[in-house]
């Protein structure tokens, strides 16, 4: 068990879960069933953890610890399932066509990767070829894509809970850009931003809910009475 | 301490409101709540004006000049929103507004009462957190918790379009949000390579701005981007502004006050903050021509409806959109004199705009109605202070004198014609052209022959709070108190000079 | 002249004008005594600012006043200087005489209209058109200029109930507004190139710029000011919001309100531009004379009294700008002392055009106050009840149309020399311009008087067309001061021209660099003559001698021939029919129908008539005739460009058209782009 | 003093009473060359004695303007008459005004014509009112643009100056400038003095009649002020166009023997003047009312060209 303490193997880690939770959330963009995506955005929220664990263990940042402990029940559990008893609740599975249909909205989330990366890329300083910068460079990308595909989920999506999903993964995003660049925010300010999230998921929650309540469905491009 | 008790007061009011139960109490623990938070922050704009910044537990909070000016404005708006407030509120349960059917149930009516006067203080609280918050992540959490707590406001009737407008609000907000701590987190990393900034200080304003010229320039310029797009998504700027007409129309008259005269200063307090980072860490030049075309771009968008506007309501949030375009812009222009233009106009217009609001709500609640076109004329007949009211407000809003507005937009343009001929001629001409749209949708609305309505002025509480406004603005026009104004100026050179 | 106080006098008034405004608020409880006591005190407003003026100007040297403000940046800084103070006596004349005026005319508001609020706006405009003559820095100047706006804008709205009174203040707002815009931004850039918003840095300022710089500044100024002054084809504001104001704010509007326009092309041609380019003068020439031949146009087929009157004010606000535009072409071509002689023209012809100007409209107030009609064909007979208003009414219709030996022909004789001077002073194609312009000032002139024949005659001549006409009364007596002041102003200024026009001459000499009266006034102080004795006199004094004396031979020769008693009474010929009645008179469209068909190009007018018959068409049962005349900027320019405007911005609505999704791309593509283009510099 | 006031009152003699008589020779003219008998040369004289005698009726309808009109016109006439040089190149009043203080005396005294025409209240005087404004209206730009031709030649607009200066340089009349001038003029001498083809003095047809739609209601010693006040005005109009343009024959000076030259010379080319006049009326038709402004175009495009000239010749 000794290539556990390597650093390298720890890179080499996150690299790897990153390039999961980039690859989950492209599959996201593809996605229809509703409940499959709400656990793929669990899966996400996993990996999400998994790399906070790993980061903490390698850079003995401790207070990482806790955010991923954070990340790992809050966003892997809990809103998953406040979301999928929403959806039960309004008994609405199937997502509707999107805006832009599956193959294109695959290769838009591909040039926004493209666009990550290019963006990254001016953050690449060759003099300091510290295996942290390095890693800052490639997550970085991964979260502004992460950033990007989520916002176009959103305004790619009609349903309401979808749409809370996209804004979710583009939290993970930030979240992966906090613990790569710069091991987390300070802890209150991790806890506040926490705690915002959470009450934010249960406000669009019960927003959601009661716009599928009052008007039967829960297409949000349906809202458009207020114009002008 | 001061600061502690500025935060406490109406953090406490909100909960003790939603125990208190009953209208009269809830109403007491508000307008208590809200005066002493006034007097609060007049005694702290006083103490930062004396004896420099403030600061409490380690700088975690902190106010100088400029957070002292937000939070005075900030509770000032408080204040007469809910004098307003128990006159609306009262108003609204006598004629059955909670709900649509008409059925006169009193536990409704409790119910939204409690909801009102318990989520307004809190509302409140995250705005003044806001300001006197030194970090920066805080102060994202702050404006987050704003979001959420307005969220709840805005769909306070229950209505299917206040519930759209909930949702655009909240979906377009909480996207901003997050390019918003984004863009915290990147300023964090900027910084964090420096001494001394790993801990929880590294995100402290009054920190970073010391080692503003070391920040990593690339970070920086990211992070400004997406700051400026982030606080910009809340203090409405064309293109993130599309929630504020349905929000500020679908909201009660109070919150949309408190939305148009406070968030949007909480939001530009947040990006005047980074600006001063990035100008002192990437020179002005990158910010202030972002700036610049984002203010202009606001402007240009809110001309066409204002323009062609329905409702009033809705032409009062334009409005709102063209002059966080006015402030923006201010700030880009730079200099002393964009500087003073900006926080003399914010203190100009959160005066103005809550007057504008107050008599729009007095008029729809005694039309029924925010459309123009079902409301008609003649409204200074049968509401002779409301009318006037609008119609003072509107020429203060759009910036003519005496009115105080303008000062602060011919200082602005001052500053504008100082640095290129473009931007200047093209604000002045959005601002005609408001000016005129404006204008013409209400004289129409107000003059006009008598329709023949009952007088609809009877509440001491809506038309005290009108009318103390407009005397207010009145006065201003012809007189500025000087510590208002030093407080002004300070809060001016802290953007120019960053301290 | 230097132991009196000017800058206390000048204060005072201001402070009268000022108490007057705050007392007329209480006119809630107290409406009589509130009247008195306001028009008390616009009086001795108007008085105290006449004298501060008027000594200003005779000391020829610059007043300062400066008061500490409560705003930042603004100090409350005035400046008497000749041009402001002659501005400032030619309003406080006219305020005087509508003061007193009002105090008869308050007197029959309807009780039901806020008395207050009329008298609270009313002395704001007097306040801000005093402020606008004086003020010595720009910032102040335009808070002036908006102040005199807005309270414009809300008396002309008083009677607000008629809709066309309500959209007629919205069009004068919003056209002043874009004016304000205009000059805001010629005052910012010139104080950014200048240095200071002080009128004083102004001072030549722009006598250091490159011609483009100067040029556009000229163009921002001469739009901004241009509308205020009526200029065609910025005019369209005023026909409409002249008439729907109160009579006394009418004249105040058109007689002085429409001079401050004149005063800032003045102030920045003369004063703040330097020597702007030769094209400047010839643009203003050019605009004027257009404003003068389209305005007097428009007056002649009016049928409202007020709005022809309004449309006269155009033609007027078109002949200043006439002797203006020369005055600057002969400064460009380094001729001070002809540029002179048409500065005077332009000078004198403003303060006759304030006087006979603010005449008719006073008594043309008090002849709608009487009749209850603005319409010239439901006049008619009104010199029998009102006698007096009826001699003002002909001694400003007399003056206005240039007709000797009142004021009104010296300004345009002036202005004639003037032109008459220009050909021989300019060079190549300029030249020719002078004589059009003159060909073109004759027949302005000669419209004129026929528009006024027009009025006069058929508005109080003949027989009643109307019952409220035919139950008519004379005025309240002090509208009959108040107009009797301004008539006889009119002639003392006609007849003692030559007295006069030596007080301009500081203003010649501070715009110009030379002093006039020496040249003009000739032959021991009878005559004019426009710099030269040999070049043309004039001698109004003179000719109204001449004329007195003549009139004894005709005296004579009836005397001689005539036997007493011979004066038979009969009824006029009525074509055989049974009397002659209302409907046998000649109309104010009939009159005009012979130039509305020779200008038919211009006019476009559209008629209609239905005949209805039984037996045969020639014994028809009813006709109903109507004609209308479309107002050709309204109709195709002004109207096509508010449309086109409105039809873009609700088509631009469509970005909000309720989507989220689309709500979301904006500001998705705002961050794509801005991470793509913005982060790499 | 005295000086101008005797000038003034020779001036003034002649003026009343030559006016009648070129009245009264045109006509008999114009008879002549239409092979009619024609009156007496002499015959306006009667006329205005015998108008002076008679007894008057005044409408019931009028008011002061009515019986103020006769005068105005009669006196303006009669002062205009006084600042035009006649005999002499100094006109007794030429210190009071120039050729512009002429054109809008004239003015002053066709407004309250016009407005007597309307007091009347009957609609014959008001259609003549109007087509008299509106006629004079459109004349006045081309004689404005002919007097400023002749104005610039002269360097003047005092009409002694301009007659001086005509007198020194003799041969000027035949400048392409002057005489486009007196065409342009002249045309609209015929304009304003009422003649065919512009109006028909002669008629009172109610279709077609200007002059004399405006003065239908007076009688009497008025009609004859304002026949009087007509024929000065025609006068000096005429005098106008032959002392600026042809002065030969102008006295310098004021002595008797001076004067018995100058008049004789200028009695001799108003006769002319008078021939060309009833030259014009005899060979054309009185024109459609809507047809005069294109005669007065003429007259301004001839007064354009004589401007012009003055800079191209």
């Amino acid at each position: 068990m000794y290539f556990i303490y390597d650093p390298q193997f720890g890179n080499t880690m996150i690299t790897l879960m990153a390039a999961l939770v980039l690859v989950l959330q492209i599959a996201t963009v593809g996605q229809r069933g509703l409940i499959t995506t709400i656990r793929m955005f669990a899966l996400q929220s996993f990996f999400l953890a998994s790399i906070a664990c790993t980061i903490a263990f390698f850079n003995q940042a401790g207070h990482l610890y806790i955010a991923a402990l954070l990340t790992l029940v809050l966003k892997a559990m809990v809103l998953p399932y406040l979301l999928e008893r929403t959806v039960d609740r309004v008994g609405i599975r199937k997502e509707i066509e999107p805006l832009i249909n599956v193959p294109l909205s695959l290769l838009i989330s591909g040039c926004l990767t493209l666009v990550g990366y290019v963006v990254a890329e001016s953050f690449y300083h060759p003099e300091e070829t510290s295996a942290r910068s390095a890693l800052g460079h490639n997550t970085l990308a991964v979260a502004i894509s992460l950033f990007l595909i989520g916002f176009f989920i959103m305004l790619n999506r009609r349903k309401a809970l979808t749409q809370v999903l996209g804004l979710l993964s583009m939290e993970n995003g930030l979240f992966l850009a906090a613990i790569s660049l710069t091991y987390g925010m300070p802890l209150v300010v991790e806890l506040g931003v926490f705690f915002d999230v959470i009450v934010a998921v249960m406000v669009l929650g019960i927003l959601a809910y009661r716009i599928g309540e009052t008007f039967d469905s829960m297409d949000v491009g349906k809202l458009r009475s207020l114009r002008g | 301490m001061i600061l502690l008790w500025l935060l406490l007061i109406p953090f406490a009011a909100g909960p003790l409101a939603f125990f208190l139960r009953r209208r009269p109490l809830m109403e007491a623990v508000n307008l208590a709540a809200f005066a002493v938070v006034a007097c609060l922050a007049a005694a702290l704009g006083i103490r930062v004006l004396q004896s420099g910044p403030v600061s409490l537990w380690d700088g975690f909070l902190y106010a100088d000049a400029l957070s002292a000016l937000i939070v005075l404005l900030t509770a000032f708006v408080a204040l007469v929103c809910s004098i307003y407030a128990v006159g609306y509120f009262r108003h609204d349960e006598q004629y059955t507004f909670f709900n649509e059917n008409k059925e006169v149930v009193a536990e409704i009516a409790v119910f939204k009462l409690r909801k009102y006067y318990s989520l307004a203080p809190l509302f409140v609280f995250s705005m003044l957190l806001v300001a006197l918050a030194n970090n920066l992540g805080i102060l994202w959490v702050a404006i987050e918790a704003s979001t959420l707590v307005s969220v709840f406001l805005v769909t306070f009737y229950g209505r299917k379009t206040s519930l759209e407008a909930a949702w655009k609000y909240a979906i377009i907000g909480g996207v901003g949000l997050s390019m918003a701590l984004f863009g915290t987190i990147l300023t964090y990393y900027a910084a964090h390579r420096i001494e001394g900034t790993e801990t929880l200080a590294g995100l402290n304003w009054s920190v970073l701005v010391q080692n503003a010229a070391r920040l990593d320039k690339t970070t920086m310029r990211l992070a400004f981007i997406l700051i400026l797009l982030g606080y910009g998504t809340k203090a409405g700027i064309a293109p993130m502004h599309t929630w504020k007409p349905d929000a500020y129309s679908e909201a009660p008259v109070p919150v949309a006050a408190m939305l148009a005269a406070g968030v949007l200063n909480c939001a530009l307090y947040g990006l005047i903050r980074f600006y001063i980072l990035t100008a002192k860490c990437l020179g002005p030049q990158f910010g202030s021509q972002l700036l610049i075309v984002f203010g202009l771009l606001s402007m240009g968008v809110a001309v066409p409806f204002i323009l062609v506007q329905k409702s009033f309501r809705r032409l009062l949030a334009y409005s709102s959109i063209d002059h966080a375009g006015i402030m923006v812009l201010a700030l880009g222009f730079g200099g002393p004199l964009g500087a003073l233009g900006l926080f003399l106009h914010m203190t100009f217009h959160s005066i103005t705009k809550p007057l504008l609001f107050f008599c729009a709500g007095n008029i729809q609640q005694q039309m029924k109605t925010d459309l123009f076109r079902k409301a008609k004329g003649g409204l200074i007949h049968s509401m002779p202070w409301s009318g006037a009211g609008i119609l003072l407000g509107t020429l203060a809003v759009t910036g003519s004198p005496p009115f105080s507005l303008f000062q602060s937009e011919f200082t602005i343009l001052r500053a504008a014609f100082g640095r290129g001929y473009l931007p200047a001629i093209l604000s002045v001409s959005f601002l005609v052209a408001i000016f005129s749209g404006f204008l013409v949708h209400i004289s129409n609305l107000v003059l006009g022959p008598d329709p023949g309505l009952p007088s609809g002025e009877s509440c001491k509480w809506k038309k005290s709070s009108v009318i103390g406004l407009a005397t207010v603005i009145v006065v201003l026009g012809f007189w500025i108190p000087a510590p208002l104004f030093s407080l002004i100026r300070s809060a001016a050179d802290i953007v120019v000079i960053g301290r | 002249m230097n132991q009196i106080p000017i800058s206390g006098l000048f204060l005072g008034g201001l402070t009268s004008y000022a108490a007057a405004g705050l007392f007329g608020l209480s006119a809630h409880r107290y409406r009589r005594a509130t009247r008195i006591v306001f028009c008390a005190f616009t009086c001795l407003g108007a008085l105290l600012e006449g004298i501060a003026s008027l000594a200003a100007l005779l000391n020829a040297s610059a007043t300062l006043i400066s008061i500490p403000s409560g705003i930042p940046f603004l100090q409350y800084t005035f400046r008497l200087d000749p041009v402001s103070s002659y501005f400032n006596l030619a309003f406080a004349v006219v305020s005087l005489a509508v003061s007193v005026y009002s105090l008869g005319y308050l007197d029959g508001f309807d009780v039901r209209k806020p008395l207050g609020i009329f008298c609270f706006f009313y002395s704001l405009l007097l306040v801000s058109l005093t402020a606008v003559f004086t003020a010595n820095n720009a910032f102040l100047f335009l808070i002036a200029w908006e102040v005199m706006a807005v309270s414009a804008y809300f008396l002309v709205c008083f009677d607000h109930e008629r809709d066309e009174n309500k959209s007629a203040g919205n069009l004068f707002f919003v056209m002043s507004h874009v004016g304000t815009g205009a000059l805001m931004a010629g005052f910012l850039l010139l104080g950014t190139w200048a240095g200071s918003l002080d009128f004083s840095a102004f001072h030549l300022a722009g006598a250091a710029l490159t011609p483009i710089r100067q040029g556009s500044l000229f163009l921002l100024f001469f739009f901004g000011f241009g509308v205020k002054a009526g200029m065609i084809p910025v005019h369209i504001w005023l026909p409409a919001a002249h008439p729907a104001a109160p009579g006394n704010v009418s004249a105040l509007m058109s007689a002085i309100l429409i001079k401050t326009g004149i005063y800032g092309i003045i102030r920045i041609s003369f004063d703040f531009l330097g020597l702007p380019p030769l094209w400047c003068g010839l643009l203003v020439l050019a605009a004027g004379t257009a404003s003068a031949i389209l305005g007097v146009l428009y007056a002649l087929i009016e049928p409202d009294l007020k709005r022809m009157l309004a449309y006269s004010t155009i033609e007027n606000a078109g002949i200043i700008l006439m002797a203006l535009g020369g005055s600057m072409v002969f400064r460009s071509y380094g001729r001070p002392a002809l540029a002179a002689v048409a500065l005077v023209a332009c000078l004198f012809h403003i303060f006759n055009h304030a006087v006979f100007k603010s005449l008719l409209f006073l008594s043309a107030g008090a002849v709608v106050h009487a009749t209850g009609s603005r319409n010239l064909e439901r006049m008619g007979g009104l010199i029998r009840p009102m006698p007096l208003t009826a001699l003002c009414f002909l001694v400003g219709a007399i003056a206005i149309s240039g007709l000797p030996p009142l004021n009104g022909f010296v300004s345009e004789w002036l202005t004639y020399q003037a032109l008459l001077g220009g050909f021989g002073s300019t060079l190549s194609l300029t030249r020719i311009v002078f004589p059009v312009a003159g060909s073109l000032l004759a027949l302005t002139g000669a419209l004129a008087a026929a528009c006024f024949v027009r009025a006069f005659g058929i508005g109080f001549l003949a027989l009643p067309r109307s019952p409220q006409a035919g139950h008519a009364h004379e005025a309240h007596p002090a509208m009959l001061a108040g107009m009797g002041m301004l008539a006889l102003l009119c002639i003392g200024l006609g007849l003692g021209a030559t007295v006069c026009l030596p007080i301009l001459d500081p203003l010649t000499n501070q715009l110009l660099g030379v002093g006039m009266s020496g040249n003009l006034v000739v032959h021991g102080g009878l005559a004019l003559s426009p710099g030269s004795p040999t070049g043309g006199t004039v001698a109004p004094a003179g000719i109204a001698g001449a004329l007195i004396l003549l009139a004894l031979v005709p005296w004579a020769l009836c005397a001689i021939w005539w036997r007493r008693g011979r004066k038979i009474p009969g009824p006029a010929w009525d074509c055989g029919l049974p009397g002659l009645t209302e409907y046998n008179e000649f109309t104010a469209t009939a009159f005009s129908k012979p130039l509305r068909m020779i200008f038919a190009a211009l006019y476009q007018p559209r008629r209609e008539i239905q005949t209805e018959f039984e037996v045969s068409a020639y014994y028809p049962t009813s006709v109903r005739f109507e004609s209308e005349v479309a107002p050709a900027f309204e109709t195709h320019f002004y109207s096509p460009l508010v449309e086109r405007i409105m039809a873009r911005a609700s088509r631009f609505r469509t970005i909000q058209a309720g989507g989220i999704h689309a709500y979301l791309a904006y500001i998705f593509i705002t961050l794509v782009v801005l991470l793509v283009f913005g982060v790499r510099s | 003093m005295t000086e101008t006031l005797a000038k003034s009152g020779f001036q003034l003699l002649l003026l009343l009473l030559v006016a009648p008589l070129v009245s009264g020779v045109i006509r008999t003219l114009k008879a002549r060359l239409q092979t009619r008998r024609g009156p007496d040369i002499l015959q306006p004289y009667r006329d205005l004695v015998k108008l002076l005698r008679k007894g008057m009726v005044i409408p019931d309808t009028a008011s002061w303007i009515f019986p103020a009109a006769p005068y105005v016109v009669f006196v303006t006439a009669a002062l205009v008459g006084l600042m035009t040089p006649m005999t002499a190149t100094d006109a007794p009043l030429s210190l009071f005004g120039g050729v512009l203080a002429v054109v809008y005396l004239l003015a002053l005294g066709r407004f309250f014509l016009a407005l007597s025409g309307l007091d009347t209240g009957s609609s014959f005087g008001g259609l003549g009112s109007s087509r008299e404004m509106t006629i004079s209206a459109i004349a006045e730009p081309a004689m404005m643009l002919a007097i400023f031709a002749v104005a610039l030649g002269a360097n003047s607009t005092n009409l002694s100056e301009m007659a001086r200066s005509a007198v020194s340089q003799s041969w000027r009349f035949l400048a392409p400038s002057q005489m486009l001038a007196f065409a342009a003029l002249f045309i609209v001498v015929i304009a304003e003095t009422g003649r065919i083809p512009v109006d028909n003095p002669a008629t009172h047809l109610e279709l077609t009649m200007i002059h004399e739609a405006m003065i239908l209601e007076y009688s009497g010693p008025y009609l004859a002020l304002i026949e009087w006040g007509a024929s000065i005005k025609q006068l000096v109009l005429m005098t106008l166009l032959v002392n600026t343009f042809f002065p030969f024959g102008l006295s310098s000076g004021w002595s008797v023997s001076e004067l018995g030259a100058g008049l004789f010379f200028y009695l001799l080319k108003l006769l002319l003047l008078s021939c060309c006049i009833v030259l014009v009326e005899t060979t054309n038709a009185k024109m459609r009312l809507f047809r005069v402004p294109e005669l007065l175009a003429v007259a301004f495009i001839l007064g354009a060209l004589a401007l012009i000239s003055t800079f191209l010749f």
